[in-house]
């Protein structure tokens, strides 16, 4: 009983594993919605991104990072708080 | 998010108990991983407009941080006055 | 077969539970997210909440949780809808 | 939400009909608590605006009231057209 | 073992089944929720719908489905992409 | 969503790995449709504004197709820029 984990602890395990994932995805694209909105010109006069929204786009992406970074600090570790 | 908002388990059979357990730490999980990306999401939002630099500036990361740290004291405050109320109604029934 | 609940009840006693548990993290969010909105200058110029802010918040929350129950009423009963 | 909206159930073998079953009336009551806190959200955003008194005032409460009603008839409506062009679509097919 | 199908792609078909189930409903709902948005006047000086608010309505939820038939196509089919 | 963003497998035994498979594939599945339903959400809501009509005019059919695509072309270089700040950071640790 003690050696091999239990079927509720992999249920934990597995379902551990799935919110961390959600949680990735949710934080990728929460930054998306954001830069699109910071970025990118919303008359849409042409289907490409020019070379201001593009430059606006990588420093959106590198600035989120450190945001996430600088509160999972906060939080009391670099990693998202449990 | 409080435990006391979850659920009454005292009256489950021990087997439904500890599945019932199981689920609320994985709603726990959930809703502090997703706290976490809402903040995220609010303070860059609040306190990042400028985009002419790759890293954060000094006045933004105060800015960020204050933001931070105001909404957890927020939420905080939101929790126990919630409680209250929770508890309020609870009596009265 | 007919005395003790069905694999498939138990499924639906537990998912009714998650949904219900799911519902109230929701509401004490959308609550938190919405009052400090309403409440909070986003300006952060500094890190405490200061007492307006404060005495907002309690209202605010108040008046939240009178909405709940009002429009609950309105939907026929004090509960939430099913 | 509408149950024609979700899923052809008459091809299923029994169990799995079952399964379906379950699987859309959880679907369902999620559906409708989620419903009830955007509709609170909503409301609350839309009327209440001051923050001098604990207890809602007279015009917020009225505000508040024909807001879910307007809310949830316009809900209905939308339905029947969304489900007029899902018809529509489907004869086409 | 191969002509029937396995628990795990049985978990898989009702997995698929329940995320388009979940992708309609949010579908409804987010087109509800901007209809309103634009189409309903949020003053709420009435209860009732009026006569302009209905046919705003009515048009909305035609104009919302094009584009999300429109966007489907773009994205290489007619329905959601996988 | 990109996979490397998820798990690393390797080291699981085969069954765990398979229903870990399944897991991730669901995941980016519901990923998927709610991109697909935001995208909906936002070039309407940015391109969608007279309701003299039932149909979509030309210059709104313009205004979403570059609405779509400028967004999709914003999702793929949002990726791979978030994909370097991962590699980055992984192989820092």
């Amino acid at each position: 009983m003690a050696s091999s984990p239990s079927a509720l602890d992999k249920e934990q395990i597995f379902g551990m594993a799935e919110k961390e994932m959600e949680y990735r995805v949710e934080l990728f694209n929460k930054m998306t919605q954001t830069c699109f909105k910071k970025c990118v010109d919303n008359r849409y006069k042409e289907s490409e991104l020019n070379m201001g929204e593009n430059s606006c786009i990588d420093r959106c992406v590198s600035k989120y990072w450190h945001v996430t970074n600088l509160i999972g600090q906060l939080l009391g570790s670099g990693r998202p708080p449990m | 998010m409080d435990k006391s908002m979850l659920a009454d388990l005292d009256s489950l059979p021990e087997a439904d108990k500890q599945r019932m357990t199981v689920m609320i730490d994985q709603l726990q999980i959930r809703d502090s991983l997703r706290m976490y990306n809402s903040l995220v999401e609010r303070c860059f939002s609040d306190c990042v407009d400028t985009f002419k630099h790759k890293s954060l500036q000094k006045q933004e990361e105060t800015c960020v941080r204050r933001c931070a740290e105001k909404f957890l004291k927020h939420s905080m405050r939101v929790g126990m006055r919630f409680a209250e109320l929770n508890q309020g109604a609870a009596t009265q029934d």
